[in-house]
C-alpha cells in the first residue's frame, strides 16, 4: 500500500521539527537523515534534547512542527504502537521491565502485538532472541530478580521481538561496569551486522566511537555538529558543550 | 421568576460558596495536585475533623473555630503518618501503586465512614456559635453570617497557603519535589520527608476546613461522597497543584452551583460538579492555570 | 360451642396450673422480620425494635401467646431494597416463623409486597407509604396512621385556607417518601383551586438552602409546604432563619421527616418555633390511652440502654401497638391461622396505646390519625423540654386537637 | 497440550456446575437457598466483570453503581415500555453499559488511573440524578414491578433468576479466562505494568482498554439487569447503592486480580461472609469488616488470596526474589 520507497531512499527522515515545553523549547528545527543499516551516534550534554529527540521519532512525545518519515511514510501523528508495528523499536534510559511478567513474557508481549507471521512457535522465537542476548538462563526469571545489565539487555532483547528496522538505544550502558558495557557494546554491534540500523544515545566517548559510523552531537535543542565520530570528536563546539557542562 | 435581585444574589452567594469549596479544597490540591497521591479519602478526612470540632464543640463548648484550630496539629500529625503508610506500602515499593494506592484510599475514606457512625450514630451533627443563625441585613438583602465567616476564614486560609508554597523556603521546597524529585535530591533534601510535610500541612489545612464545613451546615457521616465530587472538580479545573487557580475554580463552581439552585431548580445540582469536572477531564484535562 | 368453651377453660386451666414449665416445652411463636439497623434508615429502625421488643416482654410476662413464648427472629437489611427478599425468604423457609412484620420504611417493604402475596402471608405493615396500593394485597395491615393518601395534604391545606392562605409554594426533597407527598399536594391544591406559585424538588445532600429559600421568599406564597428529610430539614430552617421568608407567609411545615427525632429538635431548638408539621405521637393529653404512659416508662429506660431516640414518640410506640393488634388477632382467633387473622384485623377495630385502629379494604387506615402539630416556645438545646405538653399543639384531627392555629407564621415564631 | 487439556477441563467444569444448578432448582423446594444464592452469584459476576478492568489493566473503576444501576434501569425501562422478557433486558442492559463503558473510556483512558477512577464516581453521580428524574422509571419513588409468569422448567421465577444469573457468571468467567489468555490479556497486563513500554513494545493500549472498559461495562450492566425483576421493585438510592462499587472492588483485590478464579474466590469468601454477618451481627462493625479487609489485602497482599495461595503468582509479582 505504501509507496515502496526509493531503494537509496534514508530509512529514517526527521524534518526540521520543533517541540516546545511551555516557554521551553526542546529541540529547534531539527532535520536528519539517517541511511539503512547505518549505525548512528548521538551525543550531547544533559538536556540537550536527546531523549526527547527519540520520543519524538519512537511516538512518546509528537513534534508541534516538522514530520518524521519512515520507510518512506509520515507517521508523524502515529501512536507509538503503530511505529513499533512498523519497525522501529526502542529501550529506555531508565529500564522499563513489565513488572509482573517473566523475562520470557516481556519479550512475548512485543512477538504478541508486532504481527510478524512466522511459522515457529512464538516461544521457540522469544528463546532465540534470549539466547543471541546471553539470557536464555533467566527465562523465567521475575524481572526483579535480574542485575543491572541484565535489565539492560532483556530491554533490547524486548525491543528485538518487535523485529525491528530501527532499534533506538536510550543509553543502554549508564552504570554499567567497563566489561558489561563491552558485553552490551557487542551485542549492539553485531545486531547491526543484521541489517538493523541502530540509534545510539549514549555518554560513554569510547563506546559511541567504537560503536557509530556517523555521530550527531546535540546542544541546547540544535545540532551543533554531525560526521564521522573523530570528526565531531575534534568540532570545537562540541568539546565546548562537553566541557560547559 | 427571574429578576436581576434574585442573580444578584446568587452571584453573591455562589462566591462565598466558592471560598469555602476553595478551603475544603486546598489541601487536595497540595497532596493529590502536587504530591500526586490518589487522595480519595481527603473529603473523609474532611468530614472526620469536622466530627472532632463536633465533639470539642459539644464537650467543651468551644467555639468551633478555636476547636478547628485546636485539631489542627493532631491532623497535621495524622497526615504524617497517613502519608508515611502510604510511601512504605505503595511509592516506595513502585508497581501498580497506582490501582492499590486508590484502592488503599478508598478503603480508608469507607472505614472512616463506618466509624464515625459507629461512634455519633448516622443522624447528623451541628455545632452552636454566636454567629450560627443570625444574618447580615442589607435592605432587603439578607447574608448568611455563619457564610461570611466561612468566607474570611477560607480566604484567608487559601492565601496564606499560597504564601507559604511561594515564599517560604520549604514551601518553594514543596513545589520543587513536585516538579523534579531528580534535582532536589542531587541537592540534597530528602525529597520523601518534604513530601511527607507537605501531606502533612494538607492535612492539616483540613482542620478548619472541617470547622468551616459543620458551620456551613450540619454532617453526616457519609457527607464526604458529595465532595469527592467538588474537591476534585476544583482541583483538576484549577490545574493540578495550583493554589490561586484552585480560588478561581472554586468560586466558578460555587457560583455555577448557586445560580442553578436558584434560577433552574435544584434537582439537578448533585451533578453540577461532576459534569463540570467531567467537562474539564474531556476539554482540558490540564486545567485552568495548569501547567 | 358450649362443649368447645368448656375445653377451651379446661385448658386454660391446665395451662395455668403448668405456668411456667409449660412455656418452656411448647415450641415459641416466632415472628420474623427485618429491620434497619445500619444505613440511613437505622435511626427509625432501632426505635422501632424497641417499641416490639418491649410488647414482647409485655406479652410473654403475661404468659405468651396461645400459651407459647414470643420470640422476634430479626435481620439487618441496611436500609436498602436488596436486602429484604432474601431475609424474608429466609424467615419464611428456613426459620419457619408463624407471623411477619415489615421492616421501618417504604424502600425495605416495597420487594416483599409481591412476595407475600403470592405465598398469601400476613404482613404487618411499619410505616411505610403508599406500598400497597399497585399490588393490592388483601392481608397487609400498616400501624401507620397515614390513612388515605391525600389526607396528609388535605388537612394541612385545610389548616392554610382556614388562616387565609390563598396560594402554595411546595419545597419537596428528591425521594421517596418526599416525592409520595408532593404528589398529592399538588392533586389537593389543583382540586382546591389553589395555585401553586413555587414548585422546587432539590436533591438529596443539598448542603446550602440560601439560595433555594431566596427563591422561595421572591414568589411570595402564603402557604409554604415542605417535604424533606432529616439532613435537609434542618438546613431549611435555618436558612429560612437566616434569609427569611416574608410576612405573607400563613403556614410553614407539613411534611419534614426528622423533626420527629429528639436528636434532630434538640439540635434545632428554636428554630422551630411556629412551624406546622407532621407526627405521629405527641405527650398532649388527647394521645394517652391504656397502657401508652406504662409503655413510655419502659421506652424512656431501655432507650438509654439500647442507644436509641431518648423520646421515642414517633415509631416506637406503633411498633407496639402491631404487636397489640396481632395479640387481640391471635387470642381471639385461638390460633395462628393467617387468614382468620387478617379477617379479624379487618372486621375489627383494635384497642391499642396509640388509640383506637380499624382499617379500610387496603389495609390502611380507615381514617387518617396522622397529627399536624406546630411548634411553640421551644428553647435551645434540651431535649426534655419536649416531654412536657404544649412544645408541639395539635391542631388536627378535630379529635384530638389541643389547641389553635397561630398565624402569620413569622408572628408564631417569637 | 496443557493448554488444550485446561479448555477441557473448565468447560466440563463450567458445564458440571450449570447441571448442578439446573438440577437443584428442579430438586430443592425451599426457596431461600435461591434467594441468598443470586446474592452471591451476583456478586461473582460483579467481581470477575470489574476485575476485567481493574484488576487485568490495572484501572480502577469506582462506578460499578453507575453501571449495575444502567443494567437495572435499562430492564425496567425496556420492561415498562414493552413488556420485554428477560433475555431482551439482559441483552439490551450489555448493550447500554458496553455504550456507557465506551463513552467514559473515550473521555478519560487517555489520562492516568486517578482520572478515570474520578470520572467514574462523577460518572455514578451524573446518572443516578438523570434516573431520580426520570419521572417515567418511577424517578426517585422508585417503582413497583410485577413480574410476567415464570418460564418452564422452572416452578419458581426466583429459581429461573438462580439460573440465569449462574449463566452469567460462566459467560462472565469464560470471557475473563478468553482475554486472560488470549494476547489481549498480555496486553493488558503490559500496559498495567508500564504504558509507555507496552505502547512502545507495539500494544495498542488505548484500544485494549477501551475494549476492557466496554467488555467489563456490558458484564456489569448485565449481571444487574436481572435485579429489578429479583426485587420486583426499583429505586435509584438501592440501585445505584456505593456498596455495589465497595464489594465489587474489595472482592477482586482481596480475590487477587492476575487470575480470573481470584474475584471469584473473593465473591465466594466475602459474599458469603456478608451474608452470615447480616445474620448475626447487625451494627456497622458488619460493614467495618469489609473495609478493614480491603485495606489489609491491599497494603499486605498486593496479589489476593491466590497469591498466597500459589507463590507462582508472589513470585510473579515481587519485586525481590
Amino acid at each position: 500500500m505504501t509507496p515502496a520507497a526509493a531503494p537509496d531512499a534514508p530509512l529514517l527522515q526527521v524534518g526540521a521539527i520543533t517541540k516546545t515545553f511551555g516557554g521551553f523549547t526542546a529541540l529547534d528545527n531539527i532535520s536528519v537523515d539517517i541511511r539503512k543499516g547505518e549505525r548512528f551516534g548521538l551525543i550531547g550534554p544533559n538536556g540537550s534534547g536527546k531523549t526527547t529527540l527519540i520520543n519524538c521519532i519512537s511516538g512518546a512525545l509528537r513534534p508541534q512542527t516538522g514530520n518524521v518519515i519512515f520507510c518512506g511514510e509520515d507517521i508523524t501523528q502515529l501512536p507509538p504502537h503503530l511505529r513499533a508495528r512498523r519497525g522501529i523499536a526502542r529501550s529506555f534510559q531508565i529500564p522499563r521491565p513489565f513488572k509482573s511478567m517473566t523475562v520470557l513474557e516481556n519479550l512475548m508481549v512485543g512477538l504478541d502485538f508486532a504481527k510478524v507471521d512466522s511459522s515457529l512457535p512464538e516461544e521457540d522465537v522469544a528463546m532465540s532472541i534470549l539466547t543471541r542476548m546471553g539470557l536464555a538462563s533467566k527465562a523465567s526469571a521475575p524481572t526483579g530478580t535480574l542485575s543491572q545489565v541484565e535489565l539492560r539487555k532483556m530491554e533490547l532483547a524486548r525491543a528485538m521481538a518487535v523485529r525491528p528496522k530501527l532499534l533506538i538505544s536510550d543509553e543502554a550502558m549508564a552504570g554499567l561496569s567497563s566489561s558489561e558495557v563491552d558485553e552490551v557494546l557487542d551485542l549492539l554491534i553485531s545486531l547491526g551486522e543484521e541489517d538493523i540500523t541502530i540509534i545510539m544515545i549514549e555518554h560513554i566517548m569510547q563506546a559511541v566511537m567504537r560503536f557509530s559510523e556517523r555521530v550527531m552531537c546535540l546542544d541546547a535543542g540544535k545540532i551543533i555538529a554531525i560526521g564521522a565520530p573523530a570528526e565531531v570528536m575534534g568540532n570545537k563546539r562540541v568539546q565546548e558543550a562537553y566541557l560547559g557542562t | 421568576m427571574f429578576s436581576m435581585d434574585l442573580l444578584l444574589g446568587a452571584v453573591v452567594l455562589g462566591v462565598l460558596l466558592g471560598c469555602f469549596y476553595a478551603a475544603v479544597s486546598v489541601g487536595l490540591s497540595v497532596s493529590f495536585g502536587l504530591l500526586d497521591v490518589p487522595h480519595v479519602a481527603h473529603p473523609a478526612f474532611l468530614v472526620l475533623a469536622s466530627y472532632g470540632v463536633y465533639q470539642l464543640n459539644e464537650s467543651y463548648d468551644i467555639d468551633p473555630l478555636l476547636a478547628g484550630l485546636a485539631i489542627t496539629p493532631l491532623f497535621f500529625l495524622f497526615g504524617l503518618l497517613a502519608y508515611r503508610v502510604y510511601y512504605e506500602t505503595f511509592e516506595r515499593r513502585g508497581s501498580d501503586a497506582g490501582v492499590r494506592g486508590i484502592a488503599f484510599f478508598f478503603g480508608i475514606a469507607f472505614i472512616i465512614e463506618v466509624l464515625i457512625i459507629l461512634q455519633f450514630g448516622v443522624d447528623q451533627r451541628s455545632v452552636s456559635a454566636t454567629y450560627i443563625g443570625k444574618s447580615w441585613r442589607f435592605g432587603e438583602f439578607r447574608i448568611p453570617i455563619r457564610q461570611l465567616v466561612a468566607f474570611a476564614v477560607a480566604l484567608a486560609l487559601t492565601v496564606l497557603l499560597a504564601v507559604y508554597l511561594s515564599k517560604t523556603f520549604m514551601g518553594r521546597a514543596i513545589r520543587a519535589v513536585a516538579q523534579d524529585e531528580e534535582a532536589l535530591r542531587l541537592m540534597g533534601a530528602n525529597p520523601v520527608r518534604i513530601k511527607q510535610f507537605a501531606f502533612g500541612i494538607a492535612t492539616a489545612v483540613l482542620g478548619i476546613a472541617g470547622a468551616l464545613l459543620i458551620i456551613v451546615a450540619p454532617v453526616e457521616p457519609t457527607l464526604d461522597r458529595a465532595y469527592i465530587g467538588r474537591t476534585f472538580c476544583v482541583v483538576v479545573m484549577a490545574g493540578l497543584g495550583s493554589i490561586s487557580g484552585t480560588l478561581i475554580a472554586a468560586i466558578i463552581l460555587g457560583v455555577a452551583e448557586s445560580i442553578v439552585l436558584t434560577l433552574f431548580g435544584a434537582s439537578w445540582a448533585p451533578a453540577i460538579s461532576f459534569a463540570m469536572l467531567l467537562g474539564v477531564l474531556a476539554v482540558r484535562p490540564q486545567g485552568l492555570l495548569g501547567r | 360451642m358450649k362443649r368447645r368453651t368448656f375445653l377451651g377453660g379446661a385448658m386454660a386451666v391446665a395451662v395455668l396450673g403448668q405456668g411456667s414449665s409449660a412455656l418452656a416445652q411448647q415450641p415459641p411463636i416466632k415472628i420474623g422480620m427485618s429491620m434497619p439497623q445500619t444505613g440511613g434508615l437505622a435511626g427509625g429502625g432501632k426505635a422501632s425494635l424497641l417499641g416490639i421488643e418491649i410488647w414482647r416482654d409485655d406479652i410473654n410476662a403475661k404468659g405468651g401467646l396461645l400459651g407459647r413464648k414470643v420470640e422476634l427472629v430479626v435481620y439487618d437489611d441496611k436500609s436498602s431494597a436488596s436486602e429484604t427478599p432474601a431475609i424474608y425468604a429466609k424467615l419464611v423457609d428456613v426459620d419457619k416463623v408463624d407471623l411477619l412484620f415489615a421492616p421501618y420504611a417504604t424502600v425495605p417493604t416495597a420487594p416483599i409486597m409481591p412476595f407475600v402475596k403470592q405465598r398469601g402471608l400476613l404482613l404487618m405493615g411499619n410505616f411505610s407509604f403508599q406500598v400497597n396500593s399497585k399490588v393490592g394485597h388483601d392481608m397487609w395491615f400498616n400501624n401507620a396512621p397515614w390513612g388515605p393518601a391525600d389526607s396528609w395534604a388535605a388537612s394541612f391545606l385545610d389548616l392554610a385556607q382556614k388562616a387565609g392562605g390563598k396560594n402554595m409554594a411546595l419545597l419537596t426533597a428528591d425521594q421517596e417518601f418526599a416525592q409520595n407527598l408532593a404528589l398529592t399536594a399538588r392533586d389537593v391544591a389543583k382540586k382546591r383551586n389553589l395555585p401553586v406559585v413555587f414548585d422546587q424538588v432539590y436533591p438529596p445532600n443539598t448542603v446550602e438552602f440560601s439560595s433555594i429559600i431566596r427563591a422561595l421568599k421572591a414568589a411570595k406564597p402564603d402557604i409554604v409546604y415542605v417535604a424533606s428529610y432529616p439532613p435537609d430539614s434542618a438546613g431549611i430552617l435555618r436558612a429560612v432563619n437566616e434569609i427569611g421568608i416574608g410576612d405573607d407567609v400563613k403556614i410553614f411545615g407539613g411534611g419534614m421527616v426528622g423533626l420527629q427525632f429528639a436528636a434532630v429538635m434538640s439540635n434545632l431548638g428554636s428554630l422551630l418555633n411556629g412551624v406546622v408539621n407532621y407526627n405521629t405521637w405527641l405527650p398532649e393529653k388527647s394521645m394517652y390511652f391504656d397502657g401508652t404512659k406504662e409503655f413510655f416508662d419502659k421506652y424512656t429506660k431501655r432507650a438509654v440502654e439500647a442507644k436509641v431516640d431518648p423520646l421515642g414518640y414517633y415509631l416506637a410506640p406503633f411498633g407496639y401497638a402491631m404487636g397489640q393488634m396481632i395479640e387481640a388477632a391471635v387470642n381471639s382467633t385461638k390460633s395462628l391461622d393467617q387468614k382468620g387473622i387478617a379477617k379479624y384485623l379487618r372486621e375489627n377495630e383494635h384497642k391499642t396505646i396509640v388509640g383506637p385502629i380499624a382499617f379500610s379494604a387496603d389495609g390502611e387506615r380507615k381514617e387518617t390519625a396522622t397529627l399536624q402539630a406546630q411548634f411553640r416556645g421551644v428553647k435551645d438545646k434540651d431535649i426534655e423540654q419536649f416531654r412536657s405538653p404544649g412544645k408541639q399543639v395539635i391542631l388536627f384531627p378535630e379529635k384530638l386537637k389541643t389547641g389553635d392555629l397561630i398565624s402569620p407564621f413569622e408572628a408564631a415564631r417569637k | 497440550m496443557t493448554k488444550h487439556r485446561n479448555s477441557i477441563v473448565f468447560w466440563a467444569g463450567a458445564a458440571v456446575f450449570l447441571i448442578a444448578v439446573l438440577s437443584m432448582t428442579q430438586i430443592v423446594r425451599n426457596e431461600y437457598p435461591f434467594f441468598a444464592g443470586y446474592v452471591i452469584l451476583q456478586f461473582i459476576a460483579l467481581a470477575v466483570a470489574w476485575s476485567i478492568l481493574g484488576g487485568y489493566a490495572g484501572y480502577v473503576n469506582f462506578g460499578t453503581n453507575a453501571f449495575f444501576g444502567v443494567g437495572v434501569y435499562t430492564a425496567v425501562a425496556l420492561f415498562k415500555a414493552t413488556g420485554a422478557p428477560l433475555v431482551v433486558q439482559i441483552a439490551a442492559a450489555a448493550v447500554v453499559g458496553m455504550t456507557l463503558g465506551f463513552g467514559v473510556g473515550l473521555l478519560t483512558l487517555r489520562m492516568r488511573g486517578i482520572f478515570f477512577s474520578i470520572a467514574t464516581i462523577a460518572l455514578a453521580i451524573i446518572i443516578e440524578t438523570f434516573v431520580m428524574n426520570w419521572r417515567f422509571v418511577g424517578g426517585a419513588a422508585g417503582i413497583q414491578i410485577q413480574r410476567p409468569p415464570v418460564m418452564a422448567p422452572f416452578d419458581s421465577y426466583v429459581k429461573m433468576l438462580f439460573f440465569v444469573q449462574a449463566l452469567l457468571v460462566v459467560i462472565a468467567v469464560s470471557i475473563a479466562r478468553y482475554i486472560q489468555n488470549s494476547r489481549i490479556g498480555r496486553g493488558l497486563q503490559a500496559l498495567r505494568d508500564d504504558e509507555l513500554a507496552a505502547e512502545c513494545t507495539g500494544v495498542p493500549t488505548l484500544k485494549l482498554k477501551l475494549v476492557a472498559c466496554m467488555i467489563s461495562g456490558a458484564l456489569i450492566s448485565a449481571a444487574g439487569a436481572p435485579a429489578a425483576m429479583y426485587l420486583q421493585y426499583a429505586d435509584p438510592s438501592s440501585a445505584f447503592n456505593l456498596s455495589y462499587s465497595v464489594s465489587a472492588l474489595a472482592m477482586a483485590l482481596i480475590g487477587g486480580t492476575a487470575h480470573w478464579i481470584g474475584p471469584v474466590l473473593g465473591a465466594i469468601l466475602l459474599g458469603s461472609t456478608q451474608q452470615l454477618l447480616a445474620v448475626t451481627i447487625s451494627s456497622e462493625v458488619n460493614v467495618l469488616v469489609l473495609g478493614i479487609m480491603l485495606v489489609l489485602f491491599v497494603v499486605g497482599a498486593p496479589k489476593g488470596i491466590i497469591g498466597l495461595l500459589r507463590p507462582r503468582y508472589r513470585l510473579r509479582a515481587g519485586g525481590k526474589p
